[in-house]
Order: C-alpha cells, then structure tokens, then sequence
C-alpha cells in the first residue's frame, strides 16, 4: 500500500512542480490537464484506500518514507500513518479538491495566472495530504505550514490588488501567531516524551499526564494541560479560532476556487484534524478540552452574529464557514471527536458547494461581490439557484440534509456532555451552538434571497449578460451538491455510532458521549422523525421564518432596525473591532517597538554613544594629546630634556 | 700643579662664558664667533689633558672648516636677526629653570656620589715616551680600520649630499653641451626645398 | 582521497587570485583580457568546490578526531606548527565556503566594471583564507588566517562599495579588529600554558576559574563581534549596506560564521567553566538578538539593513543552540541544540546570500535599495518575484527549507532548557514572517509602482543560474537535512563531553 | 687638583648650557645647529676624560668620529638649510610645519 500512498501524495506535487516551471511550455490545456489528471489519481487512489480501511477491513498503516535527520537520539521521519480517520480526510480533501479543479477551468477562465493557479492548487493538495497522512509531528507540521505558505500565494493571488496582498500578509502572520503555540507545543511534546512519533507519543501520554512543569515559578501545570493547551493555539489560527479569526473574512480577498477548497472546506479544518487525531492527548486533559470549547463556543456564536450584517458574497459565506468551524470546536473540546470529524465532512461539501455557488454567481455578475446589487438571480441561473439552495438547507441543518445529521448530532453531543460539572462552560457552549443555529439560519436565508430573489437590483449592463455559467462550473455544483444532499443519510451511523474510527480517535469511556448517544440510535429515519421535536430544528425554522420576513415580504425592515441600533449594527460592522485592535493595536505597537528600538537602541545607544562615543572620546582624548604631539621639533627636545631631568632627578634624590 | 690648575681654572671660566656668549648673543655672527672661542678653549683644555692629536683636530676641522661654514651661510642667508630673535626672553626663564636643576643634578652626581669610589685626584702621568698620536693612530688604523674606513665614507657623503641638495638649475642659464653639439646633423638644421624657379611676372 | 586537500583547499584559490592579479588589470569589462580574468576566476573558485567534494567523500561520519590531517613545523623557536585538520564543524563550513564563491563570481561576472580582476582576486584570496580558518589545528596558524581574511574584505567594502564605504569599512575593519586582538592575548595566554599552539593540547590542559572567565571574554568579544550578537552588531548593517553584493554574500554567508566556529571550536572546549559560568548571559543575549532585532529588522526601509539585521536575529539561533548545553547537560537535548546552532549557520549561509543576491539584482537594474523605491516587481519580473518569495520564505524559516531545520531543532531544544527560552525565541516565527514578507509585500506585489519598476527586466541566464543553484540547495537541505546532521553528530557528541567536563 | 671630576663637571655645564640654548634658540635653526655642536663638545670632554682616566686610547677614537660625523651632519644639516630658506625664504622653525598633522 506504501506506493499507493506516495502516489496520492506525489502526484499532486508533480504536477504542481510541472505546472508552475513549465506552465509556459504546456499551456493552459496542458495545465489544467496534468493537474486535474494527478489530482484525480489521487482522489481515485484515496477513495480505494478508504474502500480498503473501511470494507476491506484494513489495518490502519504506519509507514516511514525516510529518515529526515537524526539528532540526539531524536529521529526525524517523513511517513505516512494510515487509518480510518486519515482515510477519510484523504478522501475529503482530494473529492473537493478535483471538484474545484474542475470549476477553476471556468472560474478562472480569463486569468493571465492560470497556470500558476493551477500549480498553487496542486500543491495545496500535496500539502494538505501531507498534513493529514503524516505519522508524526514534524510533519504535521510541514503541512501545517506549507498549507499555510499555498493560502498565502493564493490570497495573494491577484498581487496587483492592495487589499488582496494585505489580506494575505495578514492571514500568513495570524497564522503564524498560531503556529507559535503550535511549534511550543511540539517542543513541549518532545521535552516530556523525546519523541515526535505520534504512536509513540500516544503511547507515553499517561506518563505524560502525570508530570507538571513549572512554567511561572511557584505554580506547577500539569505537562499535558500545557502541551494540549499550546496545540490547540496552532490549530487556533490555522482554524480561525477566536481571537485569531480576524484573516479569515479577509482572505475572501483570493479567487472564489480558492476559498471553497481552502477557506472552507480543507486547511480551516486542519485545526479540527489536528486535535481530532491528538485526542489521545486532550483525553488526558479536561482543562485543555474546557479552554477548547470556549473558544469554540465563542466562535460559533459570535462569528455567525458577524455574518448577519455583511453585504459581501463571499464574506457572508467566510462568517458561516467561521462559526462552523467554531462548531466542530465545541464538538472537539465535548469529547465528540467524531462529531466534529463528521461535520467536518459534512461541511466540506456544503461549503464548498456555497462557495462554488457564491462563484458562479460572481462570474455571471462580473465579478461584482455585492449582495445588494444582486437580487431575483433566480431565474437566469436556475442551476446555481438549485444547488445553492441545496447548500443553504445543509447548512442550516434542514432536516434530511447532510447538515442536519450533523450539526443535530453535534448539538445533541454537547447537551449530553455533563461531564464538566455542570459549570459555566457547559452552559455557555450549549446555548451558543443553539443559538447558533437561528443565527445561521438568518444570515444563510438573508443571503439567499437578497441574491436569488426580490427586485433585480443590479444595472442593465450586467443584467442584459446575466446567463448560467458554463458547464465545467455547473458539474461540479451538483457534483457536490448531491453528497451535501444524501451523505448523511448512507453515512451518520456507521461514522459516529459504528466504531468507524477505530483506535484513531481514543475517548475516555467515562464521557464518551457519542457511545452514549449510540445507546439511543435507531437509524437516521429515527433522527428524521424526531427532528421537529428539538430545539434545534425550531430554532433553524424561526431563523429561516424571519429571514422570509425581513428580506422577502418586508424588504424595508432591516434598515429601520439597523437604523434603531445603531450601536450594536456599528459593533457587528467593525467585527467587535478585533481588526482595529490588532492592526492599530498590535501592529502600530510593534511598528513602535521596532522604531524605537531602531532609533533609541541601535542608532543612539549602541551606534552613537558606545561605538560612535568611544570613538569621539578617543578622539578627543587625541586632541588633548595632540597639542603634545605638535610635529615641532623642539617640543620633542623639550620633552626629552624634561624626561631626562626628572629620571636624573629620581636616580639621585629619590632612590 | 697649582699654576696647572689655576691655568684649567681660567680657560674653563673662558670656554663657559663663550658657551653663554654663543646662547644670549643677539647677532647670530657672533655667536658663531662666540663658538669659535669655544672651541679654541676647548682645544687647550684637552691639550692640558694630554689629547693633543684630538685638540689639534678640534682646531682645524672645526675653527677652520665648520665654523667658517656657519659663517659662510649665516652672511649668505641675510637671516633677518630680529624677527629670528623674538621671542627669546619667554623660554629663557624655564630653560634657566631647567638648566640650574640639571646642573644641580649633574654635579651632584659627579662630586657626591663619587666620595666613595676611590679616584685620584689627578690623572696618572703617561708612560715614559708616549705619544698621544702615535698611540692613536697605532688603535686607530688596526682595531678600528673599519670604522675609520666608513666615517670616510660617511665624510664623502656629506660632500655629496651637500652638493646635490644646494646645487640648482637656474632656468635660463646659458650653457653649452658639448654632446649635443657634436651630434648635430645637417638636416637637422637646413631644410633643403626643392621649388620652381620664380618666373618673371 | 587527495593528499594534502586541505592545503589545496586553502592555497589553490590563494594561487588563484594571486594569479589574477598578476595578469594585471583591465576596466573596459568587455575586453577579452577582463573576460579572460574572470574565467580564470571561476575556474579556479569551481575547480575548488570540485575538490572539495572529495572532502564529503571522504568524510568519516563515525569519529570525532580530525581528518586530512596536515602537520609541518612551521616556526620552530616557538612551536607553532603547519597543522591542518577537519572535523564535524569545519568540514560543512569549508564545503559552505568552497559552495558560495563560485556563486559569487557569476553575480559579480559582468555587474563589476572597474579593476574586475583585483575584484575576483579578493573574493579568491579570501575563500583560501576563510577556509584556513576553518581547517587551522594551530593557534597561531588560526589566528594568522583570521586576521588576514579582515584584508581581502576591507578591501572589497572599500573599494567597491557604496556611498558611505569608507565609515562602514573602518566600522567593519575596528569592531574586528578589535575582538580579535583580545582573542591573541587569550592565545597566548594559552600558549604560555602548554608550551604550543596545538589546540588540541589546549582543550585539555587545566585553566584556573578566573582565568577561564577572562579568556571567556576575551573569545567573547573576538566571537561576538564576529557573529554579531546583540550589542555589537551594528557594524553589519553599515558593513552589508556598503558592501558590494559579492562582499555582502560573503559576509552574510560565511564571515559570520566564524563567531559561531570560534565559539564551538575555542570557548565551548577550552574554556567550559568559564562558558557555564556566562551561558545565562550569552542565552540572554541571544534571546534579544532574536526579539529585539527582530523588531528592528520590521521597521528598515533598506532592503540591505532588513536583511542584514534578519541574520542578527538568525545568528542569535545559534548561539542559542549553543549555550543551553549548559542547561540540560547529560540529558538528551544538548546536542540537539548545538546540532541545531550548527545546521542554522549552514541554511543562513544559504539563506541569507541568496536574499542579498536578489537584493543585488534589483540593485544592478534600479540602483537603489530602498524598499520605497519598488513595487509591483513581480509584474515585471515574475521569475524573479518567485525565487525572492521562496527565499523569503526559507528566511521566514518555512518548513521544508533549510530556514526551518535548524529553528526548529534550537526551539525544541530550548524548551527542554527553559520553556521561556523557547517562548522568546519561538517569537521569530511572527517576527521573521512579519519583516519578511512586509518587504515582500512592499517590493515584490503590488501595481507596478514608478518607471524604473516598469522598465525592469527579468533575469538573465547568469542570475537564474546562481539563484537556481541556491533555491536547489536550500531546498536539499530543508527537505533532507540528515547528511548534513550526520556529519556533526559525532563531533557533536564529543564536543558536549568536552564542555561538560570541569577544567580547574 | 685637576682630575676627571673637573672635566666631567665642565662637561655637564656645557651640555646644560646647550640644552638652555636649544630651549631658548628655539626659533632659529642655525643656532640650534650651534648648540648641537655645543652638546657634541660636551660630550667629546667626557669622553676624553674618561679616556685619559682609565688609560685607554679607544675613547679618543670614539672622539675622532664623532668630529667626523659631527662635521658631515653640520655640512649636510646647513645645506638642508640653505634649501629650505631658498624655498621658504625663512628658517624660523615654527613656520616650518607643512608635516604637521
């Protein structure tokens, strides 16, 4: 199986590596072609090895490819751990992927870029792969960052545009600050157990568990709180975490493709794999699991209020895709692992089939990103129209929809989490998922009917052009359209209730909340026929009614509302002002920092006063000596006789 | 031995006062012949010390040659003597000042330090029939061969030096060079044309 | 194996410049005479590296003595001898040295117009001494190579530099000099100790307590200086900014690595009380040059100071790697560290000559360096634009490059020592992104921003070579560090023996 | 009566005097040529002294070259004077200071 690995990984790579230095020679055709191509391999491949972990039986695999470097008893290793939870995420990402290959055709049909486009995607999947196939934290973290450097070049994509270069140095420096606590937290990791193998680490984790370390001097933490606690900063900014979200709405700024493939669908959720697979870790530590469903609760409900107010296509979606995320979270710190991975899933398809939708659109209204110059779209493009509405109702979590069995399960999953104690964390992660869900239900629908229905509200020009889009942007539409439709149906119980993840994900049986659910499972029909008897689903029909309100029937509304709060709508339009705190805060400070540090130390301290200083006293010095030093001759005689005096005068009277 | 000493005495108080003579006086020409008697009193000081050869040097090397050297260029040079002269008396009190403590020093050390080596008071008498230039001369051309060989060098050197550095081109000086003159061509000096007769107009 | 490669290592480019200046010089660069010149220059500079592959070769990965020993009595009144050696340290070093000038070469091939021989004649003359330096097993012999490396150096920022040479060579030439003086005072002290210049003799004789804390400072100031660490690094950025691209390279590349030689091949052995007892400081030192030059890199608006104070900020990884020895001695992690501080020099070499490289292409276009002046070079110069965004990110230490290997392995072992160590230090990963691509950001991206922009071409042949040739090798080495961690494992290991031990 | 401490102290007055010379003269370069001479002197009575004191001819030879060299450095010194008054028209010493720095 080891070449089938290294195939899925290399093909990407290779084609990527051959489409970026070559893309002159092959051209467009030759481009898109040796990248769809390796892609497809890859998605094939990653399908079988799927089919094969799954239906096969297979045991999970743990292979090294090659030694990096061995250092200190330390080894470095490049290889592959492959079990179900790897399979799956294999199949996710290289399924999107090709799909929004696919679609770039279309999308980017114009662009003097392409096969640098398509070079970037390429490459994004090989490192994505490698995030995801990778058996140990090295390189875990090469994905991590390489995943990273791909969304950057590809934010950036448009390198003309100023608002596109600054998102992208925005997003690499967020991210950054996390991978700061991630890297901590690798060193951390190697401190107490001396080794990067995650089956090793794993393996040491009780041990681990039981040592403390005394980071501030006097209070001792326990090692895995600290190391979990630094992971999960990593996979706070690589998931737009609050407070390390603010790159995310920003990095709308690169082409439509890109952010369905990487800014909803397959890098934001790296964080999710990543505590996914290092549950054998935050197993062993509540408080790491309580700060992770903070966070993510805060996410998930703050993130989703954001989106009510945006006007941009694309941001509204980059919102939603926030509080999702924020949702997997809260899933993760419950000890749901599975739910979250399953969202996950789930989410991938619908949003990227949002995005891909949100594209289409933007390629019909030339590229204008606008909600408000959009409307009754609906019956020039019915095909986008269909599956975008297809996309929504997922999203919301209408009954029947990928995303109903998904997100219904996750809330479901935190109810039933009791293992906190009943604190302030369980109350706060609750009713935010479940409010959660009216407020995604309003931006999803706002949205929807602001672009598809009501008046036509965008110009002559645009609309006498307005048609559907072609069918390479179609296909892959439906092409995902279809699995956010039924994947729930053939999927919710055999991933979250039948073991599917086998020894990949590790619970603590005491609060195994899924295996508690699991005691209760009847089938997906049974969920679907107890749908209407949940808060869940009421809430999303409320969320749902008044977005028919508000933007359909009384279109007039939500500036009268907007006008009486004023305050809260300015809170909401400044993102609570997180921007203007990092960048007139953090950035200014550091710019400060830099400056006075530039000026003050280096410039007047050290170069002025030490280096410059010495000099000049020396100098002076010398110019005092100097008038000794006066080049006649009879100064020297005069010294000399002086000299001459004084040594006679020692040697007679003084010795 | 008294009138020997009263005799050293006198041309000692001579000889001092040229030396001063030589450092106040005014006009640089009699300086110099402030040194003049200087050495001439020296000259007789080592005769008393039985230096003859050396004293009969002194005189005629430096009366006779360095000196009117001096002279010669000190009359050449139309030195403006007041302007040179300025400024004498602000160094004099400090070079008196340091000159007395020297002095002081100096004879101290000659006359009290001495008390305890033993030295006569005066020198002991040569030996029958030794001559002062014959002694001389015997180290002087077998030990010191070399070193009287180089002064000699070093002596022709001066002459040399002293000649190339005064000597000067005076730009416009006629002068012949017989080379030149002898290499001369004829064509170097006649230009033969070759043109039509001129015809009558 | 070649007999005496260390010897030809160091005087076949010695030969070779020698030669070069003989053959006198030529300032019209077209004539045949200067081009003549500067084949000759890389011949000799690619015939070295092609010898001193057989160093590598014939590397033995398993001990920790030297290899291709040379030993000639030299002066014999007081026993200073001809003695060449490699081990784990210097041979990478050497390989690094006899790698970059070729390179420098081809960048210098036709961009330098006046006395073009005399200009090749340094950078050769220079390599031989460099690689004395690193190859020297006698104090004496060392610190001749040392001092007279300053030479071909001084040279090269003062005579082809630019406006400001004259102060930034004086700086260069005085900040040297003087750390090094103290470090001949420290040898003979030594000296007067054994009764010789081997260095081996001096790891092991016993030195009292305070006079290793004073040899200490007196290494210190030679090494530091050289390094830079914080605070005496501000002749760098003077020096780079003046400095011809060539000479920056260099000086980037491998003068700074001899601060972080001296201190693994004199203080960490010889002196190792006198290093335990000032490793907090050196740490601490360390430790700012990280964050506080990091801040200072952020706000330059000359591409040349940004990077110049980028390799502060770098360098400082290695010194870090080096004294957390002290921190966890006898537990696993203290070669980690110093393995990690000895990869960081090697990728920064790479790392950094290639982004001075880029700096220079812009230069020889545009004639200026100041970030302002750019913009929107990519639209331009789009090949370009990808090498300078790929060495920009292995200086950003990107995973996968060589920037990443050594980062990563000082922070893993810093944290073993002290997780603040690792907290402080782990803040490159924002800073170094942030300054990094801020320039990038400023330079690279953007609409084209004035004429001289506009009018830019892309590389020629002759650069894509030299930058091709670097990215190759950043890459190799991020994406496979182990032959060159191999190579110093064992040296490593014997080292952190030697500076574990108690001397007095 | 008379014996070496006579001279050695006529010798010390005379070199002191030289000294007040050259510290006094300090301006006029003929005459510090003079007080050269005056010191050389000096120093020829110790030398003689010592010679006659201890029996020993070879410092009077020391005596005949220093005349020697004495006389070639007055010859070269004043030709270097008469140069530098034909290009400076001066031979105040404070004047002559193109090398200072």
């Amino acid at each position: 199986m080891y070449s089938y690995y290294l195939t899925i990984v290399l093909a990407p790579l290779f084609a990527a590596i051959v489409a970026g230095l070559f893309g002159h020679k092959i051209g467009r055709k030759g481009a898109h072609s040796i990248t769809i191509g390796a892609v497809g391999l890859s998605c094939l491949l990653s399908f079988y090895v799927l089919y094969r972990m799954y239906w096969g039986g297979a045991e999970p695999e743990n292979v090294s490819a090659y030694t990096w470097a061995v250092s200190d008893g330390l080894r470095m290793e490049i290889g592959f751990l492959v079990d179900r939870l790897t399979a799956l995420m294999m199949a996710v990402v290289t399924f999107v992927s090709l799909m929004v290959h696919v679609y770039t055709i279309g999308y980017m049909h114009d662009d003097p870029g392409y096969q640098r486009f398509f070079s970037y995607i390429s490459l994004f999947t090989f490192s994505m792969l490698m995030l995801v196939m990778s058996n140990n934290f090295l390189q875990l973290f090469f994905g991590w960052e390489a995943v990273g450097l791909v969304s950057y070049l590809l934010i950036g994509f448009w390198f003309k545009r100023e608002t596109a270069i600054f998102a992208n140095l925005k997003a690499f420096l967020v991210n950054r600050v996390g991978d700061f606590g991630f890297i901590l937290g690798i060193a951390a990791v190697v401190m107490f157990t001396g080794s990067l193998d995650y089956v090793a680490v794993f393996g040491q984790a009780e041990e681990v568990a039981a040592q403390s370390i005394e980071v501030f001097p006097g209070s001792p933490w326990n090692a895995m709180t600290l190391i979990c606690i630094l992971l999960f900063i990593g996979a706070m900014g690589k998931s737009a975490q609050a407070p390390l979200h603010v790159w995310l709405p920003d990095s709308m700024e690169g082409p439509t493709p890109i952010s369905a493939l990487i800014h909803a669908a397959t890098m934001v959720t790296a964080g999710i794999f990543m505590v996914a697979r290092m549950s054998p870790l935050y197993e062993f530590s509540t408080t790491a699991l309580a700060v992770v469903i903070v966070i993510g609760a805060i996410t998930a409900f703050f993130m989703g209020l954001l989106g009510i107010v945006q006007n941009d296509i694309k941001r509204v979606v980059a919102y939603s895709t926030l509080s999702q995320l924020g949702y997997m979270t809260v899933a993760l710190g419950a000890s749901a692992y599975g739910a979250a991975i399953f969202h996950l899933m789930t989410h991938a398809f619908f949003k990227a089939l949002l995005f891909l939708g949100a594209g289409s659109v933007i390629i019909a209204m030339h590229h204008e990103q606008d909600i408000r110059k959009m409307g009754g779209i609906r019956k020039y493009m019915p095909i986008t129209y269909w599956t975008s509405l297809i996309g929504s109702l997922a999203l919301i979590g209408f009954p029947g929809t990928a995303g109903f069995f998904s997100k219904d399960l996750l809330i479901e999953a935190v109810r039933e989490s009791h293992w906190h104690g009943a604190g302030a964390v369980y109350w706060i992660a609750y009713l935010s998922v479940l409010l959660g869900v009216f407020v995604t239900a309003l931006y999803s629908f706002r949205m929807f009917f602001l672009v598809f229905h009501g008046e036509e509200r965008m110009d002559k020009e645009t609309r006498s052009h307005l048609h559907e889009t072609p069918w390479v942007v179609t296909v892959p539409l439906i092409m995902l359209a279809i699995p956010s439709l039924v994947i729930g149906w053939y999927t919710v119980g055999p991933v979250l209730f039948g073991g599917f993840f086998g020894d990949a994900i590790v619970v603590d049986p005491g609060r195994d909340v899924l295996a508690h659910m699991g005691e209760h499972w009847h089938g997906p029909m049974g969920l679907l026929t107890h749908a209407w008897q949940t808060p869940v689903f009421w809430l999303a029909m409320a969320g749902l009614a008044t977005a028919v309100y508000f933007y359909l029937l009384r279109p007039d509304l939500p500036a009268k509302i907007k006008a009486k709060v004023e305050g809260l709508y300015n809170l909401l339009d400044r993102k609570y002002y997180f921007d203007d705190l990092y960048i007139k805060g953090f950035a200014a400070w550091g710019r400060g920092i830099g400056t006075a540090l530039w000026k003050r130390g280096d410039q007047f301290l050290i170069d002025g006063v030490l280096v410059n200083g010495t000099a000049n006293s020396v100098g002076k010095l010398a110019g005092v000596m100097r008038q000794l030093q006066s080049g006649y001759l009879y100064t020297y005689a005069f010294a000399m006789i002086i000299g001459l005096t004084m040594f006679l005068g020692w040697l007679i009277w003084f010795r | 031995m008294i009138f020997e000493a009263m005799l050293f005495y006198l041309f000692a108080a001579v000889m001092i006062g040229a030396a001063l003579g030589v450092v106040f006086a005014k006009n640089p020409v009699h300086s110099v012949m402030f040194l003049v008697l200087t050495f001439f009193n020296a000259a007789i000081l080592w005769l008393m010390a039985e230096a003859e050869f050396l004293a009969i040097v002194l005189v005629l090397v430096y009366v006779g040659a360095v000196m009117v050297l001096f002279l010669f260029v000190i009359m050449m040079l139309e030195v403006n003597v007041e302007a040179v002269k300025r400024g004498l008396t602000r160094y004099a009190p400090l070079a008196i000042a340091i000159a007395l403590i020297m002095v002081i020093e100096l004879i101290q050390l000659i006359w009290l330090r001495s008390r305890d080596v033993q030295i006569s008071s005066s020198f002991a008498p040569n030996p029958e029939g030794y001559e002062n230039t014959k002694a001389l001369g015997a180290v002087l051309y077998t030990e010191h061969v070399y070193a009287f060989e180089i002064a000699a060098v070093i002596l022709l050197l001066a002459i040399v030096a002293a000649i190339t550095l005064t000597m000067r081109k005076r730009p416009g000086l006629k002068v012949q060079d017989i080379s030149k003159q002898v290499s001369v061509r004829a064509k170097d000096r006649i230009r033969i044309v070759k043109m039509d007769a001129e015809k009558k107009q | 194996m070649v007999d005496n490669l260390l010897s030809i290592l160091i005087w076949l480019p010695v030969a070779g410049g020698v030669v070069l200046l003989a053959m006198g010089d030529d300032n019209d660069a077209a004539s045949a005479r200067a081009n003549a010149m500067r084949w000759t220059a890389l011949a000799v500079s690619v015939l070295t590296f092609v010898l001193s592959i057989g160093l590598y070769t014939g590397f033995d990965n398993n001990t920790a003595a030297m290899q291709f020993v040379e030993r000639a009595p030299w002066i014999d009144a007081i026993d200073v001898w001809y003695y060449l050696g490699v081990d784990g340290f210097s041979a990478p070093l050497i390989l690094l040295t006899t790698f970059i000038t070729p390179l420098v070469v081809i960048a210098g091939w036709d961009v330098i117009k006046t006395r073009p021989a005399q200009y090749f004649a340094a950078f050769l003359i220079l390599e031989g001494l460099m690689n004395g330096v690193f190859a020297a097993l006698d104090g004496l012999l060392f610190y001749v190579f040392w001092e007279a490396m300053l030479v071909p150096m001084f040279l090269i920022i003062g005579v082809w530099g630019g406006k400001r040479r004259v102060y930034a060579t004086l700086k260069f030439f005085l900040y040297t000099f003087l750390g090094s003086v103290l470090m001949l005072v420290a040898f003979i002290y030594l000296y007067r100790l054994t009764g010789s210049f081997d260095m081996a003799g001096w790891m092991e004789v016993p030195v009292g307590l305070t006079a290793q804390k004073l040899i200490f400072i007196a290494f210190l100031l030679a090494f530091a200086i050289k390094v830079p660490m914080w605070p005496v690094h501000t002749w760098l950025p003077d020096a780079h900014v003046e400095a011809p691209t060539g000479g920056s390279v260099i000086l980037a590349a491998i003068l700074l690595k001899m601060g972080g030689y001296g201190f693994v091949r004199f203080s960490l052995p010889m002196v190792p009380d006198g290093s335990r007892y000032f490793a907090g400081m050196m740490i601490a030192l360390s430790l700012i040059a990280v964050v506080y030059i990091g801040f200072v890199a952020l706000m330059q608006r000359d591409m040349k100071k940004l990077i110049a104070y980028s390799s502060i900020a770098h360098m400082g990884f290695v010194t870090l790697g080096f004294f957390i020895v002290w921190h966890m001695f006898g537990e696993s992690g203290a070669v980690l560290g110093v393995s990690g501080g000895m990869v960081q020099m090697v990728s920064h070499g790479l790392i950094s000559g290639a982004m001075f490289l880029c700096v220079g292409v812009l230069y020889d276009r545009v004639h200026s360096r100041k970030i302002a002046d750019y913009g929107g070079v990519a639209n331009t110069m789009p090949v370009f634009a990808a090498f300078m965004v790929l060495f920009a990110m292995a200086n950003a230490g990107l995973p996968g490059t060589s920037g990443f290997v050594g980062e990563f392995m000082v922070i893993i072992a810093s944290f073993k020592a002290n997780p603040w160590f690792a907290f402080f230090a782990a803040m490159t990963l924002v800073l170094g992104a942030a300054y990094t691509l801020w320039m990038i950001k400023r330079v690279v991206y953007g609409e084209v921003a004035n004429d001289h922009v506009a009018a830019l071409e892309d590389l020629n042949r002759r650069e894509f070579v030299v930058l091709g040739i670097l990215a190759f090798a950043v890459l190799l080495v991020g994406l496979w560090p182990a032959p060159l961690i191999d190579m110093m494992e064992v040296t490593i290991q014997h080292l952190v023996e030697q500076a574990g031990q108690t001397k007095y | 009566m008379i014996g070496l401490q006579h001279y050695l102290t006529l010798s010390a007055m005379l070199f002191v005097l030289s000294i007040a010379g050259i510290i006094i003269n300090r301006r006029n370069l003929i005459l510090l040529l003079m007080c050269i001479e005056l010191m050389l002197l000096a120093v020829n009575f110790n030398f003689i002294a010592f010679s006659r004191y201890l029996g020993d001819e070879t410092g009077q030879v020391f005596v005949f070259f220093i005349l020697t060299v004495a006389a070639a450095e007055a010859a070269i010194g004043l030709a270097i004077l008469v140069v530098l008054f034909r290009t400076r028209r001066s031979i105040n010493v404070q004047e002559l200071n193109s090398l200072k720095g």
